[in-house]
């Protein structure tokens, strides 16, 4: 079977160029190339995550060159299901924020699509290549387009959230860079494989040391694991729900695929294990990014602002459990790459639906929302509970693995931790449904005289099927997590 | 023990499920709906008896559905106590679908189709427990049936409901996620498996101070079975409409919750683990507490709802109380006492809800008189009444004597005073309802109000059957009797 | 007398992160966006300059072959000769980047200016909680 | 925030200042940096793309990838700039200026655009009549300007130079226009559509080349195979110029891009 892992992200960048040229000729041909584009590129991307599956790695030399010279794209398992998960979620998004893009640009919505294409080569990008350089090329390029979109949102508060994160964004990949700097001059080379097999003679090096502490730093401020979390929740909630949709669930993603890449390829474990000793540490710091996630989100009084500190408290998560230094752990860390992704993205689905018919979505806004919007209302519930952890939704598959991990590990504070978030989010998410639920209170018994019947309001039908289909993901990623685990994430880490 | 792959165990637990998307289009035509959940009531029994002639003969059906992780997955497997158990719900569902349509027609109640699309997905839940092959599918099912019964429970909207919800999960929830999640992990962790096994899962791995630790995660941690201190949701989730305590705070809900930690015990723990430790002492210890506070507090209740509430409490560590025994007597004493306090019960329920519907009278001081104006009500309340107690002719005799000779088998004579002494409890907070009912006098004779009768005929016959099979069940305990001899493999 | 020989012998080195250090605490440590921006860059360069300094050989010229070049002659070619190009075709797209990331963030106090008419951060925070 | 800040940077110096310990020395020619790849692409990339100016080599064929994305980084800043700051509503405040007498007319409050005839010339708000000596020279350096700017791309394979350096250089000839004149004379002669469009193309162009490999059975942007069309004769430093022109058309309508929206707060009316 031929497969063109190039087209991946070529298709999705032609795409964006051809849509930035029929944005001036006629504006809606540049949805339909966006919508092409990434048609494309979610088929490239299934082909290739069911080519690696059968018959492993794939390679594919960017220009010809063989690796340490040229650029070379390299997908094992890891990325061909991050990939597949990048084009799968940005599709969908594009299908469900049609209306969206619509009511929040209305006369740039053509331009959005541009960037919004972007943005997903940006990450496509990272996620395929074998480059340490290239990495950071991508990941500028998410950022610029993350900067820009961002900034499209909330009139009052979304610039000054956008260049916060413009800052911190710019010291995290500055970061990245220097590291890769220091890589480069101990090695010479700047392909990861290469990289990796010249850095094993030097273990001891303090070169090499500080280039992981910048890398992994930089990666860090990227992903906002806290204390480095600052920019996220402003920047995110401020956001046009076109791309708060997609950005919320795929960018800090990516971000944790990345460390893990750091980590496994790179590094090595045996080097930040058994040479560093460092997982001890980090995973208090994964455990402090947990409890300290959950409590902010318990201060909010706005839903998007209070999810994105359940963003915090996730990414909490995936780096506790990818540095805890074990199999259970990576593979719950990866797992929950995933799952994550999943059970954001239909939150923020749920909330973009809420935001389409409400405009603003503070606690006080949703009142009597279960009447008014049952099937935004149904999704948004089980991807909370997926969020809670309740089985059989995929969030307690991937907590299952994690709490193992901690256990096996002998960190029973990320164990507590872990646990103490899902009551957290159980109690921030059963807050909110009260006041969908019970408000505006009826008084004493309602037999009948419910007032007058409230009046649905859905979302656009697009936006409510797509919910409908990421909602029976949950459940279907959660049952096969098994299998999942089984085919793809063991042999990653064998 | 032969393992027959079946897809019925599935079937049981999905049609009611499946019948939701009925209900929720049919919504607008009452007649249809309600003939949609006899039908799903009916189709899941009949399923649930088919396996009944298998699971007779010693085989046991089971089915994995997934996979989760080596040792870990969903699987279902029906064997006796999970047959005893769904026979159960699966019956009294039905039972109890007829009453609620009385029941809600009666009080005219708004959102009658998410009541009775969350009470399916609660029933499916249910025979989920029951047939879990290990403790993850099992821990599945409770947590799905903890956020069904939610908006049953919450039902009302108003201010009292919302307090109540809040409590309820936070007990049921926070329990769930907060204990019982940790332990079960902590032992996969440590043996690998999750599997239901008589014998236990622990190969010499735990220490008495573990095991003792983690056996108390778990019976506290499944807060459903109304173990002191973690009981006071049920008293507030009272305020659900009646059918919901009847089915699912008298039989469905807590009775999970008791089967989750008769499971633990002897599928997890194993009896002989239990008996080395010397764990039943501690089980037994702490039954008993909730047992004889329970049966205190119930003297003191006005309210009739909260009154059984607090009866259901004592009476559930009952069946825990038997199982710690740990000898053959004791285990089919607790456990057949899930059937048997399941008829008494959900009788004493029915009667409770069947009052009010006729009269509006909710508080027992009300009710002096009552008798007079519905004789088969208050009949079936005594015989109800009986079976709590533990009394002859009712099958709740037959529980409270196995569980007598249990005590005296295992050598704790002492806790026999427990029994004996909640049981005059019992009748001493029943019988009087009765006897006012039948030959009190009301105190303010304006509020005597001519018109009262008998409830609706759906209200009264499901009220009448569940009376006359806690009799009969008096009569013919043998069959569930075997069942349990065989889940329990002795 | 270690530190003294280090900086000695790279003193490309030290004047980069010299350079790095000013431009991180610009950006944090300053209140007027204008000049976070103008630290932004200064951070940036200092990167740039690292880079480039890596790519400095001794001896070396600048990696443009000279000669007669096309026509066989390649034997002559010794990498002693040429610095090495790399790093420079790193920096050529970091400072691409650098300028984009520029551009970008002007554009951003643009826009903040146009709503609340100052680039003050204390200012802009007053102005926020007001709301 | 000024303490935190400098624990911050105290920090980070002494974390890169504790790296630079192990680092080869400054200029060393035997570091690993200076002979791992490096050495590859001085002894053989003459051979291999023959360009001489290994920078352009690697630049535009060993990392022709990255550049690719370079290119689209460029392409996204204009875009950014476009999307933040383009501003449709019409202008204000509107002046004219009657050019026999000198009169200047205040039109105030969304009046939209006035069909004033020849004898007024639309104006900014700081009029300043355009300097004589300014536009001549502008008119004069200009052309030449460009002309180099041409030299610059087109030189890229022999000697420093490329698509980036040469599209600042036209960008940078076009932006003098705007500002020996003013930006509507600016926007007058290079419309925003027709900007828009030329940043786009010259990246598709880089892409374009690269999908062309492809097409012709080899890899993205593996400029040899495209030897069927063009002929073997270093058909490599062909590809390069190929993508080096995309990158200068893409650069030059960027550069104008972002001066016009930044300068003019997004209005396209006056600024500068």
């Amino acid at each position: 079977m031929t497969t063109y892992p190039e087209l991946i992200v070529l298709a999705p960048l032609l795409g964006a160029f051809f849509a930035g040229i029929a944005a001036w000729v006629e504006s809606r041909i540049s949805y339909a190339i966006t919508l092409i584009a990434m048609g494309i590129a979610t088929a490239c991307a299934a082909s290739v995550f069911t080519q690696v599956l059968a018959s492993g790695t794939i390679q594919y030399r960017m220009a010809g060159w063989a690796p340490p010279m040229g650029i070379e794209l390299r997908i094992d398992a890891l990325n061909a299901m991050v990939l597949l998960l990048i084009s799968v979620i940005a599709l969908l998004n594009l299908v469900a924020s049609y209306r969206n893009v619509e009511k929040e640009t209305p006369d740039r919505a053509s331009s959005f699509y541009v960037m919004y294409l972007l943005f997903v080569v940006g990450l496509l990008g990272v996620t395929a290549t074998g480059d340490l350089f290239n990495l950071y090329v991508l990941i500028e390029i998410t950022s610029l387009s993350s900067y820009t979109l961002i900034a499209l949102g909330d009139r009052d508060k979304s610039a000054i959230a956008s260049l916060n994160y413009v800052f911190i964004g710019v010291i995290g990949a500055s970061f990245y860079l220097l590291g890769v700097g220091y890589i480069y001059i101990k090695t010479g080379t700047l392909n990861m494989v290469d990289a990796a097999a010249i850095m094993k003679t030097m273990t001891d090096s303090s070169a090499i040391l500080v280039a992981f502490v910048l890398c992994i730093l930089g990666i860090w401020i990227k992903m906002a694991l806290f204390p480095l979390h600052v920019w996220l929740p402003n920047a995110y909630s401020s956001a046009p729900v076109g791309f708060a949709r997609v950005v919320a669930p795929l960018m800090t993603k990516v971000m944790v695929y990345v460390m893990v890449r750091l980590m496994l390829t790179v590094f090595g474990l045996d080097y930040i294990f058994d040479t560093l000793n460092l997982s001890q540490a980090v995973v208090w710091l994964g455990t402090i990014a947990i409890l300290a996630g959950g409590a902010m989100a318990l201060y909010q009084k706005n839903l998007k602002k209070m999810l994105t500190y359940i963003i915090v408290c996730e990414i909490g998560y995936m780096v506790g459990g990818a540095w805890l230094g074990n199999q259970m752990g990576m593979t719950g860390a990866i797992l929950h790459i995933i799952n994550d992704a999943i059970m954001t993205f239909a939150l923020f689905l749920a909330v973009g639906n809420m935001v389409y018919r409400l405009d603003r979505v503070d606690y006080t806004d949703l009142q009597g929302l279960f009447a008014k919007m049952p099937w935004t209302m149904a999704g948004f519930v089980l991807a909370a509970f997926s969020i809670v952890g309740v089985p059989p939704t995929c969030g307690f598959f991937s907590k299952w693995y994690l709490v193992l991990g901690a256990f096996e590990a002998g960190a029973y504070h990320f164990a507590a931790a872990l646990i103490i978030s899902s009551l957290l989010c159980a109690i921030l998410f059963f807050k909110v449904f009260e006041i969908c639920f019970f408000e505006p209170m009826s008084e004493g018994h309602g037999h009948d005289s419910h007032g007058p019947a409230a009046v649905m309001e859905e979302a656009p039908v697009s936006s409510l099927v797509v919910l409908g289909l990421v909602s029976v993901c949950l459940i279907v990623a959660g049952l096969y997590s098994g299998t999942i685990v089984d085919t793809l994430i063991t042999p990653i880490l064998n | 023990m032969e393992l027959i792959p079946s897809i019925k165990p599935l079937l049981a637990v999905l049609v009611p499920l499946l019948v939701i998307p009925i209900l929720v289009s049919s919504s607008s035509r009452p007649n249809v709906r309600e003939s949609w959940i006899f039908i799903g009531g009916t189709i899941k029994f009949l399923l649930v008896v088919s396996m009944l002639p298998l699971v007779l003969s010693g085989k046991q059906i089971g089915l994995t559905l997934f996979q989760i992780a080596p040792g870990a997955s969903i699987a279902l497997r029906v064997d006796g106590l999970g047959m005893l158990f769904a026979l159960v719900a699966s019956c009294l569902y039905i039972v109890t679908s007829v009453y609620s349509i009385g029941y809600m027609r009666g009080l005219n109640e708004h959102g009658q189709t998410r009541f009775v699309s969350f009470f399916a997905l609660a029933i499916s839940a249910t025979i989920g427990a029951a047939f879990s092959a290990n403790l993850l599918t099992l821990y599945l099912f409770y947590e799905i049936l903890s956020l069904a019964t939610y908006p049953l429970v919450a039902h009302h909207e108003d201010a009292k409901s919302r307090i109540s919800g809040r409590r309820y999960l936070t007990f049921i929830l926070g329990t769930s996620i907060g204990l019982v999640l940790p332990a079960m992990i902590y032992c996969y962790h440590v043996t690998g498996t999750l599997e239901f096994s008589a014998a236990g899962i622990f190969a010499g791995q735990l220490s008495k101070p573990g095991a003792t630790v983690l056996l108390l995660m778990f019976v506290f941690g499944f807060a459903k079975a109304g173990i002191m201190p973690f009981h006071s949701w049920l008293p507030a989730a009272m305020v659900a409409p009646t059918p919901v305590s009847a089915l699912l705070h008298a039989v469905a809900v807590v009775k999970v919750g008791v089967f989750s930690i008769v499971r633990v015990i002897t599928g997890i723990f194993g009896v002989d683990l239990m008996a080395s430790f010397d764990l039943g002492v501690v089980i037994m210890t702490i039954a008993s507490i909730t047992i004889l506070v329970g049966s205190f507090i119930a003297l003191s209740q006005d309210e009739l709802k909260r009154r059984l509430a607090f009866s259901t409490i004592a009476q559930l560590s009952y069946i825990v109380f038997g199982v710690a025994l740990l000898t053959p007597t004791g285990l089919v004493g607790g456990v057949i006492h899930i059937l048997m306090h399941a008829f008494g019960k959900i009788t004493l329920f029915f009667c409770a809800g069947a009052i009010f519907v006729a009269t509006g009278k909710k508080y027992i001081s009300q009710m002096k008189g009552l008798g007079k104006k519905m004789p088969i009500t208050f009949a079936a309340f005594f015989i109800g009444s009986l079976g709590v107690i533990g009394l002859p002719p009712s099958g709740g005799f037959y529980s409270k004597w196995n569980l007598l000779i249990g005590t005296l088998e295992s050598g704790h004579a002492i806790f026999m005073v427990v029994l004996l002494l909640s049981s005059f409890l019992n009748a001493f907070y029943f019988l009087p309802i009765v006897y006012q009912g039948f030959f009190g006098t009301p105190e303010a004779a304006a509020d005597e109000t001519p018109g009262i009768q008998e409830a609706n005929l759906c209200c009264v016959v499901p009220l009448a059957v569940t009376a006359v099979v806690s009799i009969v069940l008096f009569f013919f305990p043998g069959m569930f009797v075997d069942l349990i001899r065989l889940g329990l493999g002795i | 007398m270690d530190l003294l020989q280090l900086i000695a012998t790279k003193y490309n080195y030290c004047l980069y992160i010299v350079l790095m250090m000013i431009g991180l605490y610009a950006m944090i440590a300053k209140n007027n966006l204008i000049k976070k921006v103008v630290g932004m860059s200064i951070f940036q360069t200092a990167i740039i300059l690292f880079y480039v300094s890596i790519g400095y050989k001794h001896n070396a010229t600048i990696p443009i072959i000279q000669g007669d070049h096309g026509h066989g002659t390649h034997a002559a070619i010794l990498a002693a000769d040429y610095i090495n190009p790399l790093p420079h075709v790193l920096m050529l797209t970091a400072i691409v980047v650098s300028v984009a990331t520029f551009g970008v963030a002007m554009a951003l106090c643009v826009k903040i200016y146009q709503r609340y008419q100052t680039l003050e951060e204390d200012e802009l925070r007053m102005r926020l909680s007001e709301k | 925030m000024k303490v935190l800040a400098f624990i911050i940077v105290c920090l980070t110096g002494g974390l890169l200042l504790y790296g630079t310990g192990e680092l080869p020395g400054w200029g060393d020619p035997a570091s690993p940096a200076s002979s791992h790849l490096s050495n590859h692409y001085i002894e053989h990339a003459l051979e291999e793309t023959q360009v001489p100016n290994l920078v352009t080599a690697v630049l535009a064929d060993y990392r022709g990838y990255d550049t690719m994305f370079e290119t689209a980084v460029v392409f996204c800043a204009g875009l950014a700039c476009f999307l933040l700051l383009r501003d449709f509503r019409p202008k204000k405040d509107q002046y004219y200026r009657h050019v026999p007498t000198g009169v200047v007319l205040h039109v105030k409050e969304d009046a939209g655009p006035i069909d004033v005839g020849r004898e007024f010339e639309d104006m900014d708000k700081d009029w300043v009549p355009a300097d004589t000596i300014i536009k001549t020279v502008c008119r004069i350096l200009i052309p030449f300007i460009q002309i180099y700017a041409l030299y610059v791309v087109a030189h890229g394979d022999f000697s420093p130079g490329g698509g980036f350096q040469g599209g600042v250089i036209f960008g940078a000839s076009l932006i003098m226009i705007g500002i020996a004149t003013n930006l509507k004379t600016l926007i007058k002669r290079i419309s925003e559509k027709f900007l828009a469009i030329f940043s786009a193309i010259g990246v598709l162009v880089y892409i374009g080349i690269g999908v062309l490999c492809m097409v012709m059975g080899g890899n993205f942007l593996d400029y040899g195979r495209l030897s069927p069309i063009f002929g073997e004769h270093h058909i490599r430093a062909l590809g390069m110029l190929g993508v080096e022109i995309g990158v200068g058309i893409a650069v030059t309508a960027v550069m104008v891009i972002i001066y016009v929206n930044i300068v003019s707060e997004g209005r396209h009316d006056e600024g500068l």
